[in-house]
């Protein structure tokens, strides 16, 4: 579905010159659950900006379903890391949501409905009339989820979308976007900073390097398909996957792949649980 | 009612200074040119009701008005274009450059040429003039919408005219109010310009009269009136303007209100 | 890109220029009271050959800078401490917006009783029309002020003066490019206006003579010199802008794709 | 606060010559001055000319009302309505005048190439152009509509500067104009006709426009303003016999393009303003409403 | 040294009023550090402003050293939730760091030397001389971080402050800010959406109910003063903690204290451990 290949950004200007990304090649599945972790300032959001069209690589190039994107692909929402920036001061809290909706051809009260479910999953029903710049940061965050979830899309780019929420919420976050993307069947590509999460959420875990970027590793996530809060974050295994990630960001800070002897089974390239 | 009573005191207070102290310094004045300000206060009643006020105002607001909103609609979209566009913006600048320098008084033949000398001419004296100052907020407003703003509505396939609608205008528009009001007092000085030229009513060339027939008290009460005019067209334009950019003051109050 | 910018800027003007020679040659506008750009510019080199214009454009331009320093001084000076200082605004407001739409050329007679035709008179007309379009700028501007980077200063403990210096000014300096290149123009034309209509020396009393003569194509190559100079304002007033605002989001965009 | 200026009598230089500032409109009006000044009629008497242009009364009468000129010229009406408006204005020597000769006025009230309009009684119902509004253009073709039995009241004025004059009668903005030379050699270029003298039909003689001072400085520098009065009319007299001469001065203080200098009808310039012609138009510019009060044509008049 | 009394704070505009808090008593003392906890838009950002003297309660009173905080007071550090905004776009990350130093009367060379070791500590030196627009979210976040530390304050506030950044800069931030209260002695208030973070870090837990927003509960965290991320995470009174305080703000979004048996010994008021 997602194919990224030789990927390399540089960014120029103002008398810096950057080598965010390097070379990257993946390959996302169509409905898969891809979560991205790698040091802060590896070139994650980089990377989500390129495979959302947002950005021009310097070199390498990503496609969509074998089409090369140039620019942002129908279907896709995004969630940015930035998400104060992102809304629109401008608009009320339900316009905001129902903006994207309206480049869609939908009826009124399709629209309504739409916007009034993602609200309410992400426990905003409240604030629907408030503008974003009167709610706290964790509420702006949800916004720009729900906004995300009423698009309907296809593919879901999400940038740490869960980074100022606590972590109830957080939890049932996570398990809202688990099942909208088991009901659904999207493609999910997620940036996040909490191992425990990455581990929980994703069939699969991509590790990067420290800048210029790689991709230290692919990690299938081997635990069930069906998880939940209480019994997947204390299963064995996934304290073995999370441990594993943690050492390999650490070895990525330092510079270097791990050389984890215990870890090398988890290597193995096999097909997703679901 | 206290927050009322203060307000009022702030919009009366420095002017009510300012007129004591004019009335005291021209008291004993025997300058033509300069009336005592109570010879100007009582001359103005003669001067500006009945007949003046719907021969001569009237007919100015309204030239104003249709210049105004000329140079509004002409203003915010071609700035839009050229905000948007790098390229359009290096071929177009120059030349509006080129035009923007020109005073209007030597611009007045060239526009009578194209648009006769009736109301079509002052309208577009007018709207040449009031052009520039919401031109150039325009296209810097549209020019610094902020970057994740804009990722967001791409990424969400907010194209064209919504984009547009949604997100550029909006995130401009406090640049854009800026440039409105600016050219509303440039609206009033063109008004009184393209009345110098051409006309035969109006209160541009009302005052013009005066001032060449030596009635000087009257023209004084000429210019009052067109302060009087901007001050009021102003009060207006806050009212519009708190209307459209209430989001943007509740934001930039947010902090303040607390200090 | 530089390079490409001024391309796209000449061949802009070009396309100008050949409108500008057809409407009178294709009979559109008469030619006699809208002569074509070549003899225009007939009309220029033969200005330019003149002592005299120099002499003239020296004067317009020493009024018009002179003009110019004043009210963009005064008007960010104003602005600033009108914006910082509390109830100021409030206090001001009223009697700003009653005294800025005065036309300054109602104020001719006045400026003419007060300073003669000499440059003084030429400088109040300039500074009072100008003056208004900074400050109104800087007051737009300064209310600009992100909250958060506002807060961000008080909580550090930043003075009043340090927070005008390095959180008001960055963020209001936009809108104050924005309104010294309005003020740029507006002085300019009131700087040919009042010597159009006061008599004092300059190109715009060259313009008069040339009116009152009927010497068409003369006022024309003027009213030319007046929009390139204008043109040549805006273009330093422009490489002004790109130096200080390079972290701009304006200037940074056109730096990305 | 009026008169700051330092020079208040005119700078006396180590010679004994004063230079005194003359507001003046740069037409061909003055070109009297211009020539006296060239031969010598000022300076032989002690003065030396500034002369200032600038674009109309509205400048120059208060100009000299502050010092900042010394003598200025003005209209002849603009004149009479300061003076019955208490304006210190005094007159000092003749400016301009009408030519005296049926047909060949130095002013004409014209109408474009083809125009149905042949007579001034024609005028009525239409508009004319004319460079500023109740002043003396008014109400010289008002007079010449009335000498032709038509009715005055009908006319329709419209104000413009005398050079956008030719451009709007050719796109029809307005019918008939107030055109003095050049203006109205410009018309006659384009096919254009004069269907009137109007200046002459107020008064062949008619003293169209004067110099002038401010009485305070009358009052207090006698001399000076009696050299200039002398000097004035001496200029007067030459430009009146000398046409070729004023045709060449013009040259050096307009643009007037060559060709059209050639074909120009000079006004004339006696010595001495016209004191009847001058109570005509009052009386016109009363009986128009111009005028609310009479002038007190002996104190303006020197 | 900080408290806090009877603090009270309804937010109204644009037609919507929020009681954002509505009474709220604590204490800070001098050199503690204490984490702040509480459901997403409970009040916490709200809290920390008017401690900060940066928002005017509606009613009641923050004192500081005995005195009432009418604005901020000196040698206070703020480091703000919205971190991308409140740094200044048109510095580079050097002199956003430095400026407020300038406001201290210290010599140039101090000041380099201090803004140096802080961008160092934050892992920044090569990034002194971008703007901070070039950088990644998490790099923005600790350029405020790193001015917060430059400035050596005697009160730090500190809002999410790592929110942005990965599992072990996070780690290592948070031994930072901990070696840095233990050496100098300075008052941290904490706000974090992380349980283990706020466990390991803080020498009290204070919850927040939800809004209108109360002190639901305040956790003396008596673990030993000195914490690693190695053995402290893994102390079996570390697990039992983290779950308290978890099952404090489940209860907390649920609306009600919560009421377990097994968590009471906890409440005890038992002096600091340190
Ligand atoms: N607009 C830009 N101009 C210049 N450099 C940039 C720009 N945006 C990002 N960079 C640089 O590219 C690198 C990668 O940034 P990116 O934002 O992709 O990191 P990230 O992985 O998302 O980090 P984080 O987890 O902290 O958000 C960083 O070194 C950053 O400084
Ligand atoms: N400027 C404002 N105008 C109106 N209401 C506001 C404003 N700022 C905050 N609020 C409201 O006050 C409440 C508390 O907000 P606050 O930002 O303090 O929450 P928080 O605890 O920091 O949340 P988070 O963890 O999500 O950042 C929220 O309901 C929010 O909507
Ligand atoms: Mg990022
Ligand atoms: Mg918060």
């Amino acid at each position: 579905m997602l194919d990224v290949r030789g990927l390399k950004k540089v960014y120029e200007g103002s008398g810096r010159r950057v080598e965010a990304v390097r070379d990257l090649t993946f390959t996302v599945d169509a409905g898969e659950l891809v979560c991205l972790v790698g040091p802060s300032g590896c070139g994650k959001t980089t990377l989500l900006k390129c495979m959302g069209g947002l950005l021009t690589p310097t070199s390498g190039e990503v496609l969509l379903g074998g089409r090369p994107v140039s620019g942002p692909p129908p279907g896709m929402a995004f969630v940015f890391q930035e998400y104060g920036r992102s809304l629109f001061p401008w608009m009320r809290v339900r316009d905001n949501v129902e903006l994207p909706l309206k480049q869609k051809k939908l009826s009124p009260s399709r629209r309504r409905e739409l916007v009034a479910d993602a609200l309410e999953s992400v426990g905003l029903t409240d604030a629907a009339g408030a503008y974003p710049w009167q709610l706290s940061g964790g509420m702006q965050q949800r916004v720009a989820i729900a906004r995300a979830l009423a698009y309907e899309p296809d593919v879901l780019l999400m940038d740490e979308p869960f980074a100022a929420v606590d972590a109830q919420t957080r939890a049932d976050l996570e398990d809202l976007v688990r099942g909208l993307w088991q009901q659904r069947g999207i493609t999910i590509l997620f940036v996040t900073h909490d191992i425990d999460e990455a581990v929980y959420l994703g069939e699969r875990v991509l590790i990067l390097s420290t800048s210029p970027t790689v991709v230290q590793e692919q990690l299938k996530v081997d635990l069930p398909a069906e998880r939940d809060q209480l019994h997947t974050r204390v299963a064995p295994r996934f304290a073995e996957l999370r441990t594993h990630v943690y050492e390999q960001i650490q070895a990525a800070k330092r510079g270097k792949a791990a050389d984890l002897e215990d870890v090398k089974d988890m290597k193995a390239d096999a097909p997703p649980t679901h | 009612m206290k927050n009322l009573a203060l307000r009022l005191f702030f919009v009366l207070a420095l002017p009510l200074i300012l007129v004591i102290a004019w009335w005291f310094a021209s008291d004993s004045s025997t300058d033509v040119y300069w009336p005592p300000l109570h010879t100007i206060l009582t001359t103005f009643p003669d001067v500006w009701t009945g007949e003046r006020l719907s021969d001569d105002v009237l007919p100015s607001l309204l030239r104003l008005l249709a210049g105004y909103t000329a140079a509004a609609v002409v203003g915010v979209a071609l700035g839009t274009v050229i905000g948007s566009y790098r390229r359009v913006r290096a071929v177009c600048e120059p030349v509006l450059e080129f035009l923007r320098a020109v005073p209007p008084p030597v611009l007045v033949p060239v526009i009578m040429l194209f648009a006769g000398i009736g109301d079509t001419m002052k309208i577009a004296v007018i709207a040449s003039g009031c052009v520039w100052p919401i031109l150039l907020n325009t296209v810097e407003g549209v020019r610094a919408v902020d970057s994740v703003m804009s990722e967001t509505a791409r990424s969400y396939g907010i194209t064209g005219s919504a984009r547009l609608r949604h997100v550029v205008l909006r995130s401009a528009s406090p640049q854009i109010f800026a440039g409105l009001r600016q050219a509303l007092s440039i609206g009033i000085i063109l008004m009184v310009i393209s009345e110098m030229f051409a006309a035969s009513n109006g209160l541009g060339f009302t005052i013009v009269q005066f001032q060449r027939n030596f009635a000087i008290p009257d023209m004084w009460t000429g210019i009052l009136l067109l302060g009087l005019l901007g001050f009021v067209l102003s009060v207006l334009f806050r009212l519009v303007e708190r209307q459209v950019l209430g989001w943007y003051h509740g934001l930039r109050d947010t902090s303040r209100r607390s200090s | 890109m530089k390079a490409e910018t001024a391309l796209l800027g000449t061949a802009g003007f070009a396309g100008f220029l050949v409108l500008c020679e057809a409407v009178p040659r294709t009979g559109i506008l008469s030619e006699d009271y809208f002569p074509p750009v070549t003899r225009i510019a007939d009309a220029l080199v033969t200005e330019l050959g003149d002592q005299a214009f120099w002499t003239a454009l020296g004067d317009t331009l020493t009024g018009w800078a002179l003009g110019l320093a004043i009210a963009v001084t005064a008007g960010i000076l104003a602005g600033v401490l009108i914006a910082v200082t509390p109830y100021l605004r409030e206090a001001t407001a009223s009697t700003i917006e009653f005294l800025r739409p005065i036309p300054s050329v109602a104020l001719i007679p006045l400026a003419v009783l007060l300073y003669g035709t000499e440059l003084q008179s030429v400088l109040l007309l300039v500074v009072y029309a100008s003056f208004w379009q900074v400050l109104i700028q800087t007051l737009y501007g300064v209310q600009d002020v992100d909250p958060v980077a506002d807060e961000t200063a008080r909580s550090y403990g930043l003075g009043t003066w340090a927070r005008v210096r390095h959180v008001l000014w960055p963020t209001a300096l936009p809108y104050i490019m924005t309104g010294v290149r309005l003020a740029a123009a507006v002085a300019l034309i009131l700087a040919v206006t009042a010597e159009l209509v006061i008599g004092a020396p300059g190109l715009g009393r060259r313009i008069a003579v040339a009116q009152s003569s009927q010497a068409v194509p003369d006022m024309y190559a003027l009213v030319v010199v007046t929009g390139v100079l204008g043109l040549l304002i805006n273009v330093g007033a422009r490489t002004v802008e790109r130096r200080a605002l390079a972290w701009h989001q304006s200037v940074r965009g056109e730096v990305a794709v | 606060g009026s008169s700051n200026s330092s020079d208040s009598a005119g700078d006396t230089a180590a010679d004994g010559t004063t230079t005194v500032k003359v507001g003046i409109i740069p037409i061909l009006d003055v070109a009297p001055v211009y020539l006296g000044q060239k031969k010598g009629f000022y300076k032989k008497r002690g003065l030396k000319l500034e002369l200032t242009p600038a674009q109309g009364g509205a400048a120059i009468v208060p100009g000299v009302l502050n010092n900042e000129f010394q003598f200025g010229f003005s209209n002849t009406t603009s004149l009479l309505v300061a003076q019955s408006k208490k304006v210190p204005v005094k007159v000092v020597a003749n400016g301009v005048a009408s030519t005296a000769e049926e047909g060949a006025d130095f002013m004409g009230t014209t109408v474009k190439k083809g125009s149905p309009i042949k007579s001034p009684k024609q005028l009525e119902g239409k508009k004319v152009a004319v460079n500023s509004l109740n002043n003396i253009c008014d109400t010289s073709i008002k007079e010449s509509v009335r000498k032709d039995g038509g009715d005055a009241s009908k006319l329709k004025f419209v104000e413009m500067p005398f050079d956008q004059m030719p451009a709007a009668l050719e796109n029809d903005d307005v019918d008939a104009a107030c055109t003095p030379e050049p203006a109205l050699s410009t018309v006659k270029e384009a096919g254009g006709t004069a269907i009137a003298a109007s200046f002459y039909d107020v008064d062949p003689n008619l003293t169209v426009a004067m110099y002038f001072t401010s009485q305070q400085y009358a009052k207090q520098n006698p001399e000076l303003v009696k050299k200039f009065q002398e000097a004035t009319a001496e200029s007067l007299e030459y430009a009146d016999s000398h046409p070729d001469e004023v045709r060449e001065i013009v040259a050096t203080y307009t643009k007037i393009p060559p060709t059209l200098l050639e074909k120009l009808t000079l006004p004339h310039w006696p010595a001495e303003p016209n004191r009847a012609s001058i109570e005509r138009l009052a009386e016109l510019a009363k009986q128009d409403g111009q005028l609310k009060e009479d002038p007190d044509l002996d104190a303006l008049l020197p």
